[in-house]
């Protein structure tokens, strides 16, 4: 569904950062996406919801080519992929709940409280979700911005390091939650360092483990 | 400006939680349009009044001429049935009289004082002359009364009047001239305090395009609220400015006029035109600002 | 204000790098200032020339007044030495002359036409006389003029007069009511736009507090790059504004000197002070806005 | 150095986040701080740079009682403290090296270009030193506010999460270059999640771990 196709990036006009880059999220797949602090993995990313456009190559949304979508047709795009961001921006007017709720307000969609509900639950966010962003410890952010990723039940969703400030047991919990939506068709994309949870997933899930490392995507083999 | 511009200000009231409801980027919003508002109102109070005054002065000066007739004792009566019958006859004249002695005694006091014996002067005859409508051909006047009367003489004040009909001009240049720079001054602080709001609410701007927003929603969502606060903050200033001007100091007395600022007649529905000046204003300036901050987001 | 304030803007540059030096925020102070001084400019120009009308119109109207001798012909001679000899130890009058007949028919010449006999008629004797300094005392002049000569009557235009100088003092009020507006109007846009620069900077001075800088250096830093700006803006504004008032069209005629806004004499230095000003009420405000969010901050 | 007397701290009217806190950070001492996430890390290292006054109970710095600082001391205060934020905050208009320096600057002290260097070198930035904050990955940013808080060469160090968002072995690397100022006498408290990295430095220096749980500070015991 997301297809990038011998894709290079560079920032203003220094080196490639990525350069060769292809890749297929197919419908239905589990990717993990590591690589030391500053590889690109968060450039990678911001590719595969067209918040960057390659410098070289192609990138293709449901089989669209990126330059030829509109700007409307952008904003549709992003509802169907749902993104943690690495800094996870929130409005900082808005209540926990109404952040989580935002992609289906600004589509005019209805909003479900059941559903809402179920879901601060499992991110364990049910006692903060009146409370405002900034009111929010480290941890609680990146698990409201994994809720609201999830929120319009897009069909892909790409976490960038979802797992960077919260315990060992909330990893594992938000490490289910995502396998859950995978077994529903959802395709994962997960960038992380954290070699640990790509393991624990092992038992769970069929992944694939995709690696940046001097600028090029690799398939990283047994050794994790 | 697309009609689907304004009609968004009339739907999808409740997008308008997606911008931050207070802070000063609001109040900056509302007491730039207030205070600009205000003095706009006084802008526009002096532009009427000094227009006011300009056509005041060019009527009163340009609607009175006098013919004045020093022919000698016998030939005085003739030649006034003489003018008479001229002045009848010309298109543009409302009215004219022969002015009486006492009436040429009083014009003469400040000269040759109270009490003199008019009658036994060889004064000669005065005939006030009031313009109607655009007022008479001069020229056209004074070569029929060549004709006829060749004793009349026919003064319509033109020395007296040029310069105060040209001060009057400048007056009113200097209304429009204050009008137009508080326009300006207004036109460009309202966009300055929309882009400023807009800058300000950049990274709300980012998060809501990141969850996927479209651009009309997002625009739209700030349009509506800044033209609300615009409009808000203008209808106070211009409000304020109304009451100010209403109870300046009341220098009103019939010769004073020039120093009146107050409204009159239709003159105060003109303040009602500004909040919507300012709204419209404020709308563009939004909507550009909006344009410009979306564009760089991809 | 503190000495030590304006102290520190004359020293350590260097820290002034801590505060953003672009965006809106430095546009906006900029802009308010240029375009207030702008406008600060025009009702000092406005303000200046109503009051030098004013000043006009009661000097010219005030200084002139008339004394009507109507005695009988042979003891008009003695009632004119002896007013000219009351007129010499008069204190407040600087030149009084009698008119000439040429100059009497001149002024008579609208009502009774040209080539009057003036040596035939019983006309009065007029004696023009122009105050000095503080002017004359009319009601004592009057007393020793009804002793001394019984037929001179003092005419010092009071009458005419009046309307004239309530116009003139109303003028001023307006001139000196625009300049306070505009005043007002650039205290409060200044202190917003202090207010909304250092809101959005909150998070800079959050930073700094956090890495262990002192109240008194934030301050400081925000006060001098805004009081710069302000100062800057301020002194293009004015220059504007100058420069437009001399490139006004010229209106300037002697009688239409009522809408010639052009600075005079001493008038051209005023706009001087319009930066300073500006740029001290932009560190005022700035103080005040700094001080109110470094208060938030523990 | 610093030290809690019976502190309880609850946000607004809140209920109280914690309660009965009582800590030495004797000099020289090197401490753990965990805990579940939202258990009230951040909050306590709050409360030890004063960013927060505590409801109840005393927060003595240096033998003064909180309350008695005045501004001033409290900005001096905050130069022999050294902070890594969770959300590592940096002035955007300042280049990466002169948010490392601010500190120096902010207090008039000369910068030595080859201590920045070096620690820039250090924390693996010497190829950002001249890009602006907002340039830099998640990682970057973290150990970039790691650099800034060790330029004073402060007495005590407060890390919240620095390991957050950098591979493990980055983690290591800035584990040891704390280990090693603490060897210089410098007093070291990291508030993590990352008990590997609590496990890994076991080997190198010898800690306390401090747990957070139900609003209570609790050593924690061997079963790390
Ligand atoms: N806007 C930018 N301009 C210039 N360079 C940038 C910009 N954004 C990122 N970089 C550089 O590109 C490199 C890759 O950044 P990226 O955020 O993709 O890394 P990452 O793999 O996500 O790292 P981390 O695990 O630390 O988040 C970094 O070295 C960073 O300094
Ligand atoms: N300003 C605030 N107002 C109200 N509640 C707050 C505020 N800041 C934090 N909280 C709440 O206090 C609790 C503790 O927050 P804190 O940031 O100390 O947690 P933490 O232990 O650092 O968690 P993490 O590991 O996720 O960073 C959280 O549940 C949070 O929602
Ligand atoms: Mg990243
Ligand atoms: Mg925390």
């Amino acid at each position: 569904m997301i297809e990038l196709d011998n894709v290079a990036y560079s920032y203003g006009n220094g080196p490639a950062l990525l350069s060769d880059v292809s890749l297929k999220l197919a419908p239905g797949s589990f990717h993990f996406l590591t690589g030391p602090s500053g590889a690109g993995k968060t450039t990678l990313l911001k590719l595969c919801y067209k918040d960057l456009q390659p410098t070289l190559g192609h990138v293709r949304f449901f089989g669209v080519d990126g330059p030829e979508l509109s700007r409307d047709a952008v904003a549709s795009l992003r509802l169907k992929i749902g993104v943690v961001h690495q800094d996870c921006q929130f409005l900082d007017h808005l209540s926990v709940a109404e952040n989580i709720a935002l992609p289906l307000t600004v589509s005019g969609r209805p909003i479900s409280a059941s559903d809402l509900d179920d879901l601060l639950g499992w991110v364990g966010l049910s006692d903060q979700a009146m409370q405002y962003p900034q009111e929010l410890s480290g941890g609680e952010r990146q698990r409201a911005a994994l809720a609201r990723a999830v929120m319009t039940a897009p069909d892909i969703i790409l976490a960038d390091e979802p797992t960077g400030n919260v315990d060992w047991d909330m990893s594992l919990r938000l490490l289910s939650l995502l396998v859950e939506l995978n077994k529903m068709g959802k395709t994962v994309l997960i960038a992380t360092h954290d070699l640990s949870l790509i393991r624990a997933s092992k038992s769970q899930v069929s992944t694939r483990v995709l690696r940046i490392t001097g600028g090029r995507l690799t398939l990283a083999g047994a050794d994790l | 400006m697309k009609l689907s511009n304004l009609l968004v200000l009339a739907t999808d009231r409740q997008a308008d939680r997606i911008v931050p409801p207070t802070g000063y980027t609001v109040r900056l919003t509302l007491f730039t349009a207030a205070s600009l508002a205000f003095l706009a109102v006084f802008a526009l109070a002096l532009s009427l009044a000094t227009s006011r005054v300009a056509t005041q002065w060019s009527d009163a000066l340009a609607r009175s001429s006098t013919i004045r007739i020093s022919a000698p004792q016998d030939q005085m009566a003739a030649q006034v049935a003489a003018v008479e019958s001229i002045l009848q006859t010309t298109p543009g004249i409302s009215e004219f009289r022969v002015l009486s002695n006492e009436e040429q005694a009083a014009l003469l006091e400040p000269w040759l004082g109270a009490g003199i014996p008019i009658d036994a002067l060889p004064v000669p005859a005065l005939i006030e002359v009031i313009e109607a409508g655009d007022g008479f051909a001069a020229e056209g006047l004074r070569l029929r009364l060549e004709a006829e009367a060749p004793d009349a003489v026919l003064d319509d004040h033109t020395r007296w009047r040029q310069p105060l009909v040209e001060a009057a001009g400048g007056l009113r240049l200097l209304g429009l001239l204050s009008l137009l720079l508080i326009g300006c001054a207004t036109a460009a602080m309202i966009t300055l305090a929309a882009q400023a709001a807009l800058a300000a609410n950049k990274q709300v701007i980012e998060v809501l395009r990141l969850v996927g927003a479209r651009d009309s929603y997002i625009a739209g969502a700030f349009m509506r609220r800044f033209t609300n606060r615009a409009a808000l903050g203008a209808t106070v200033g211009a409000a304020a400015g109304v009451i100010a001007i209403t109870l300046l100091p009341g220098t009103r007395t019939s010769e004073s006029f020039l120093t009146d600022l107050s409204f009159e007649g239709l003159g105060w529905i003109t303040p009602i035109f500004v909040p919507p000046v300012v709204a419209v204003l404020a709308l563009l300036a939004t909507r550009h600002a909006a344009a410009r901050v979306l564009k760089g987001l991809p």
